[in-house]
């Protein structure tokens, strides 16, 4: 049986092996990107059937668990570390021709490891080491945002770097404070010791670790760094930020709150917080006029519907919600890789001269509005069997305020729609302006990209019982704390 | 109204804390997990110095990314600044006086000496990889400011650097592969307790750590330096 | 007394936790944000550091064999920090390479000026 | 032994405000390294001797040189 | 196994289009009209069948079933019907455009997903065919490109995602409520329901259906679409697409609530019926006084369609028998002649070079002949002439109106017939009667692939006319299977006791009177041509030109009604939705860009977590 420490010690062993390569060759680096997340895809998918029975713990170090750190390799955090290692060598393809420029071996490297960050936090289970993955996950962030060194991502990259920073010192502050009180860092561990002390003292550490990480998830007051980064980045970058960084942010925040904490009462100020999110970011992207802007800002409102889906904290809402980061995962990814090429062949980033890409770059536009249709959640694609569990599941709640808050978060994806047609609008429908329409198709790579995600979302669109079975059960373990104690400290 | 608004959100949090803080004593006798790392860390990782056992024995897994971390900034800075456009010339830098210059050149080796032994004894006395790659840092950092010119070679430093990394990862992937089958598992033998050949990998994770960490801070300070000559 | 006793280091690293936060909060300029960061990561670690102090407690390395395990500091704080400390190193150093090359870009470092990114 | 840590907490703290007040880029990063020192003599007295090193090599002077290295390629004075 | 094939062959044959398209446009031409005829004789083959499966494979836990029965075959027969039509008007319409494999993709995946909707045994599979059926639509509508085109898309787009969204969450909470979506059993337990949900179900599902049916409030996005769509969709567009909102109604009230249960919710005079009939009259009276002043000849039509929508729901309201068999009639009537009339407007767009503008047209009698026969049949059909399909079913509705004894409504129903004669009139007139314009004077015949369709309907509308027995057999079926007793009918009319309708009497009528006319036009000799200036104008010169007097044809009836007729919701949604989006340039405001600002938000959260523990500590 695989260990699932692999996912971690592989890729980043040929992440610390590339400076090697890269004295060999010049052009060998590019492709290691592509052999670890191959390796990872690999792993995760055969980790998945065991995981789905029973989550494996696999200890560092050979200590017992509450003296060791331990890796808790459960359906969430497996399925989570296939996501990551299936986007990741999507765009990783996409970027072996869309990165030219500038220190190549350096934004491989950057790359790799902003992935092994990812999968390190959605694997641990130790408070500490998920700071330590987080960092490596935000300091690879900061970097990629400033790679073209252009004045905006230079700002932008500044911005979300001090905002990080803060987020991050509260975060350690918060797990000090849980050490201070419990003299532990093993999750189960402070789960199971929770208890132990009066109300105020926990809700602090909460409170803190939960506004340490939500400046990375991205929930309403804290998200003003991604309409900067996710726009003045590199579109790969742009991809796999929104793509990623954000969920494994909100996986983070979620993990915490649901099983270290079990703060069961704090739901309803998520519930508040994620219609706030979703009105504030579909608003936002609907008075934008730079197409990647508006990317950035839907991705906050999606951000939204899935902590709302979060909070109601049922099984069916929770399968929603992942089904949602599912869909956001790779939809936003099509999405930023299609706006990517346009913006290239346009030569600037405004909708206006997005016009009449239609006959310009067929395939790429085509991409583009299968990414749009998805995410506002039409039938054909992955989009809409997400958006029928979170209505399902609110609709179940048999109470008048969930049916309110619904009708805001449905309000909102109407707003979403609203935006996302009016730019496939301007694609298909509207005349390009001076130059004869040649038709140029983006180079082959990117295309292969486009189409490996475009095929994935309308085929669990049209057939999704299997993501949606595997899901629930990810549902009931990131909800059952007890069974999370359990088999971590048995 | 923006340094009250701050001030007024500092005295909330503060206070927030404050009542949390009384459920910590300062001082209080440590936790179940502290007490047993105190009593038997010596028998399981062999290390004398309580605190690498920790740093490398029990939370091995911390200080892995922890040199992820370095190696990630590392490279951002070489991302960041690879682009960046030559500043004029850095006027008032005139050259060391010639006291300066051959007392740099003798401290080098030393300095270099010094955390050499700093990262080789981790184990047994205070210091480790971390302190003593700081060191040789601050030995190549006494080079710029001393004798201009003298620049770590490039080549050099980025080898050191993925080779400490690799040395980590392949020894956690040993002890996955060979005894007890767990990652960063302790298979070589403990040795003699307090001797300088004794707490199996943890010499040659901390050996390979400060040698990484000393380049790659003197890279970092390379790379900051190198533009305003 | 006591209340010194028990409150010094707190209120040590709680005060730099602050006015670190006080100059990121307040100051405009880049390299004094990034000084008010480098405070207080030293002020969360100082924190961390005297959670895990035991009163009268002795450092935990054995350099003698007869030391008493139970009178010796908590030494997990200790690693924490250790590893904390060159997270802010990291950190700071990457900070600092934006900040100069941002400088190239805008020509100052006065965040009220930098705001082309906004809305 | 109390009264010296605490006179060093309050000078750490002074410190730490004058790095807040001084326009001078320059002061301001060596009131933040003396910060770092006076920390790294508080860690020597909470028995954490491996703390007290890195905090005082890496904290003290690795930061406060990089620091300065990157106010002489930009802007001295605080505008 | 039939109906299965069916939607496998419309899917399929919508993709093979487009595949076919990459090939040859001769060979996507033929298989397109191809694969219409097939599915018409395939549903040919399926009338009268009656039974209701479930498909092997699910949706998240849901099983789909399949449904026949007279309501989905009359409707998916009148759908694949004007498809026939439709792909072989196009042919010639859209020869020369760009574009044409996406265009016959779209309209034949239309056609698919509502033979898909009305197929649908369980609401969720109904569901996804209705959001796939709206999407596409947008596709299709802004094909022509230009701004108005654009503007006609997004306003259609988001009209009906409001639509949807509630339609999800109505069908999500029977779902909760009854762990099933399937039509037969909800149906069983919506009788137990509590009152509280069948409200909210009522009112979600009829919003979704008065939003597509484009009923007055909701009305605003038709007029633009059916004036910026190609001709042969706007012809699918309004014969065929919007009334899937009323088999979404009769589903709601008949199949699945049943009309007593929905008098259980009435409260006093607000019974759901009556609300739906005073919609339908207003729609009406409405629709017609704005058609009045459009100057372009697909705009009066699209009004037109609004309002005939009215009577409609006017007869379905009703639920007597004959009301009920009047307003299922009155769609199929509709369908008839709006098509023809759509297809003859496209026609004389194709053959003019595009021009729409009322004024500008004019005598195009000589020019155009079968046009001029298929739009005059057309209009008498709109107008209700005796003879004609729309004569029957407007019979029909208002008997049932006079005799439960609704004046208001009745009264509404004349109002708007006069209007729609006004508006029928001009049409006529302003396009095929007065004086040829100069630059017309070679236009071409209308060419025969487009004249086949418009003398079938004409064929049609008369048949229908003169033996109404035979769709009336049709419609008797339809009203039985949601529980009405059937009218007892003959061939050639519908025998009552309060007056029979009977077409026999109507044509000797008619052949008496027009024996007449001939006779006297004979015996009082022959008309004499008479010179353009012998001609009294009042004193007027009399232009030596072409009679201008077509312009503004209706301009001071229009000056003394515009007052009331203004068109407040459309001028509603639009300052909706530029409200929203100044809401969004505000709100954005907060991302000011200064980054101690958005350090402060953070420390503000934080303070503002601790701030309410240590004072309210809900949590």
């Amino acid at each position: 049986m695989v260990s699932p420490v692999l996912l971690i010690a592989v890729p980043l062993g040929l992440a610390f092996a590339m400076p090697l390569i890269a004295l060999i060759s010049r052009r060998l680096p590019r492709f290691v990107p592509l052999v670890a997340c191959a390796f990872n895809l690999i792993v995760a998918i055969r980790l998945i059937p065991t995981v789905l029975s029973a989550p494996v713990i696999q200890r560092i170090g050979g200590f017992s668990p509450p003296f060791c750190i331990n890796l808790f390799a459960g359906p969430v955090g497996v399925m989570f570390a296939g996501l990551i290692a299936l986007a990741g060598l999507v765009i990783a393809i996409y970027a072996l021709s869309y990165i030219r420029t500038g220190p190549t071996v350096r934004y491989h490297m950057l790359y790799m490891l902003l992935l092994v960050g990812a999968t390190g936090v959605v694997l641990t289970g130790d408070v500490f080491n998920l700071f330590v993955f987080f960092e490596v996950l935000c300091i690879s962030s900061y970097a990629l945002v400033a790679y073209f060194g252009d004045r905006n991502g230079l700002e932008a990259a500044a911005k979300y770097l001090i905002q990080g920073a803060v987020g991050s010192a509260l975060l350690l502050m918060g797990i000090g404070l849980l050490y201070g009180l419990f003299g532990t860092l093993n999750m189960a561990d402070i789960a199971s010791r929770i208890g132990s002390v009066s109300d105020i003292s926990v809700f602090v550490p909460l409170a803190l670790i939960v506004s340490g990480l939500g400046v990375e998830a991205a929930i309403f007051p804290l998200n003003a760094w991604l309409p900067d980064a996710h726009s003045s980045a590199p579109s790969s970058i742009s991809a796999i930020l929104s793509g990623i960084a954000i969920e494994v942010g909100l996986y983070a925040v979620v993990r915490m709150i649901f099983t270290v904490f079990g703060a069961t009462s704090i739901f309803m100020f998520l519930l508040f917080l994620g219609v706030l999110t979703v009105l504030m970011g579909e608003l936002c992207a609907f008075a934008q006029t730079n197409i990647k802007r508006m990317l950035a800002y839907s991705s906050i409102g999606q951000i939204g519907l899935i902590v709302f889906a979060f909070a109601m904290a049922s099984t069916i809402s929770l399968a929603g919600g992942l089904f949602q980061l599912l869909t956001h995962t790779l939809s936003k990814a099509l999405l930023f890789l299609a706006a990517g090429y346009m913006i290239h062949r346009s030569g600037s980033m405004e909708i206006s001269s997005l016009n009449g890409m239609g006959r310009r770059m067929p395939l790429t536009s085509l991409a583009f509005s299968f990414g749009a249709f998805s995410i506002v959640g039409l039938p054909p694609f992955i989009g809409f069997p997400s958006k029928f569990l979170i209505v399902r599941s609110a609709l179940e709640k048999q109470q008048t305020l969930f049916t309110l808050l619904l009708g805001f978060v449905l309000l909102g994806t109407l707003v979403e729609g609203a935006y996302f047609f009016r730019v496939v609008q301007a694609i298909y429908f509207k005349k390009s302006g001076d130059e004869p329409a040649s038709r140029s198709l983006a180079p082959a790579l990117p295309l292969i990209s486009m189409l490996i995600l475009a095929v994935l979302i309308i085929f669990v669109g049209i057939y999704p019982q299997p993501v949606a079975d595997a899901l629930s059960t990810a549902a009931s373990d990131l909800l059952d704390r007890a069974a999370y104690i359990g088999s971590v400290l048995r | 109204m923006r340094v009250f608004l701050s001030l007024l959100a500092l005295a909330v949090i503060a206070l927030g804390i404050a009542m949390t803080l009384t459920d910590i004593p300062f001082g209080k006798p440590k936790a179940d997990i502290a007490t047993h790392y105190v009593e038997n860390g010596r028998e399981d990782t062999g290390a004398v110095n309580i605190i690498t056992s920790v740093v490398l024995g029990y939370r091995g897994f911390d200080t892995l990314g922890e040199v992820a971390v370095l190696f990630v900034a590392a490279m951002g800075l070489g991302a960041v600044l690879a682009t960046g456009t030559r500043t004029p010339k850095a006027n008032g830098w005139e050259p060391a006086s010639l006291v300066l210059y051959t007392g740099c050149r003798f401290l080098f080796p030393l300095i270099v000496l010094f955390g050499a032994y700093i990262f080789i004894h981790g184990h047994l006395t205070p210091g480790g990889g971390f302190q003593g790659g700081a060191i040789i840092a601050s030995a190549f950092l006494l080079t710029y400011l001393g004798c201009r010119g003298r620049r770590v070679h490039e080549a050099w430093s980025s080898a050191v650097e993925s080779l400490g990394g690799l040395t980590f990862v392949v020894l956690g992937l040993a002890g996955l592969t060979a005894a007890g089958h767990y990652f960063l598992s302790a298979f070589l033998p403990a040795g003699t307790l307090g001797q300088l050949f004794s707490g199996g990998i943890i010499p040659l994770i901390y050996i390979a750590i400060g040698l990484k960490v000393g380049s790659e801070l003197a890279g970092v300070i390379d790379r900051l330096v190198e533009e305003s000559q | 007394m006591s209340f010194l006793e028990d409150y010094a280091y707190y209120f040590g690293a709680f005060g730099l936790i602050f006015i670190g936060l006080l100059i990121m909060l307040v100051k405009h300029n880049l390299i004094k944000v990034i000084i008010g960061l480098s405070i207080l990561d030293t002020g969360v670690n100082l924190f961390l550091i005297s959670v895990g102090y035991i009163s009268n407690g002795t450092a935990p390395i054995f350099c003698r064999d007869d030391m008493d395990p139970s009178r010796m500091v908590d030494p997990v704080p200790q690693a924490l920090v250790l590893t904390a400390i060159v997270i802010g190193v990291a950190v700071l150093a990457m900070a600092l390479a934006i900040a100069v090359r941002l400088y190239q870009r805008y020509g100052t470092l006065d965040l009220r000026k930098i705001k082309e990114l906004r809305w | 032994m109390i009264v010296l840590v605490s006179l060093l907490v309050l000078l750490m703290l002074c410190s730490a405000l004058a790095a807040l007040i001084f326009k001078d880029l320059l002061n301001a990063v060596i009131a933040s390294c003396v910060v770092s020192l006076l920390a790294s003599i508080l860690f020597y007295f909470l028995h954490a001797p491996d703390v007290a090193m890195a905090e005082a090599s890496i904290g003290a002077a690795l930061v406060t040189a990089i620091f300065i290295i990157a106010i002489r390629r930009t802007r001295r004075h605080e505008e | 196994m039939m109906v299965e094939l069916l939607l496998i062959v419309a899917f399929g044959g919508s993709l093979l289009t487009y595949v076919l398209g990459k090939l040859s446009s001769r060979l996507r031409n033929g298989f397109a009209l191809l694969n219409a005829l097939a599915l018409v004789i395939m549903i040919g083959m399926l009338y009268g069948q009656e039974f209701e499966r479930s498909l092997p494979f699910g949706f998240l836990g849901i099983q789909f079933s399949i449904r026949m029965n007279m309501l989905s075959w009359f409707f998916a027969a009148t759908i694949l019907g004007i498809g026939l039509l439709a792909v072989l008007y196009s042919f010639r319409y859209m020869k020369g455009k760009e574009r044409l494999d996406y265009y016959y993709f779209t309209l034949l995946f239309i056609n698919a997903s509502m033979l898909g909707t009305v197929v649908a045994g369980d609401l969720l599979s109904f569901f996804i065919f209705w959001e796939m059926m709206s999407w596409s639509t947008y596709l299709l509508i802004s094909l022509r490109g230009g701004g108005k085109a654009i503007f006609a898309g997004i306003k259609y787009i988001i009209m009906s995602l409001v639509g949807s969204l509630a339609m999800l969450v109505a069908i999500v909470s029977l779902y909760t409520a009854f762990g099933t979506v399937d039509i037969g059993e909800l149906a069983v337990h919506m009788q137990s329901a509590s009152l509280g949900l069948a409200l909210l179900v009522v009112i979600l599902f009829s919003i979704t259906f008065v939003i597509i049916n484009a009923l007055w409030p909701f009305h605003t996005w038709l007029p633009d679409a059916h004036a910026e769509a190609v001709s042969p969709f706007s012809a699918i567009l309004s014969a065929v697409l919007v009334r899937k909102g009323l088999y979404g109604l009769f589903l709601l009230m008949y199949v699945i609530l049943g009309f007593s249960f929905l008098d259980r919710l009435a409260v006093g005079a607000i019974s759901f019926s009556n609300v739906l009939a005073w919609i339908g009259a207003i729609t009406i009276v409405f629709a017609a006084f704005r058609a009045l002043l459009q100057n372009d000849s697909k705009r009066i039509l699209a009004w037109s369609t609004v309002g005939q929508g009215g009577y409609m729901v006017l007869g379905v309201s009703v639920a007597t028998s004959m009301g009920m068999a009047g307003g299922t009639f009155h769609i199929l009537n509709h369908c008839i002649y709006i098509a023809l009339l759509f297809f003859v407007a496209g026609a004389i767009e194709h053959r003019t070079g595009g021009i729409r503008d009322l004024d500008s047209l004019g005598g195009l009698i000589k020019k155009m002949p079968v046009a001029f026969v298929g739009g005059l049949v057309g209009i008498f059909g709109l107008i209700g002439l005796p003879l004609t399909n729309g004569f029957v079913s407007k019979w029909l509705i208002y008997k049932s109106l006079i005799l439960e004894g609704r004046p208001f409504l009745a009264f509404a129903a004349f109002l708007g017939t006069w209007g729609t004669i006004l508006y029928g009139y001009k049409f006529i007139h302003n396009i095929f009667l007065g004086q040829l314009p100069d630059e017309l004077r070679d236009v071409k015949r209308v060419p025969f692939t487009m004249a086949v369709p418009i003398m079938v309907l004409v064929v049609l509308v008369f048949l229908f006319g003169v033996l109404p027995g035979i769709p009336l057999s049709v419609v008797n079926q339809v009203g039985t299977y949601m529980g009405f007793e059937p009218l007892d009918l003959n061939v050639w009319g519908i025998p009552s006791e309060s007056g029979t309708l009977n077409v026999v009497n109507l044509l000797a009528a008619i052949a008496v009177a027009g024996f007449l006319v001939w006779l006297l036009f004979k015996t009082l000799g022959r008309s004499t041509r008479v010179d353009q200036s012998d001609n009294y104008a009042a004193g007027a010169a009399i232009p030596r030109g072409r009679y201008g007097f077509t312009r503004e044809f209706y301009a001071p009836l229009y000056r003394i009604v515009s007052p009331y007729v203004k068109d407040f919701p459309d001028a509603l949604f639009l300052w909706i939705a530029d409200r929203t989006k100044a809401l969004g340039g505000m709100t954005r405001k907060i991302y000011s860009g200064y980054v101690g600002s958005y350090v402060m938000y953070i420390v503000l959260f934080l303070a503002a977590l601790v701030f309410v523990q240590l004072t309210w500590s809900p949590w």
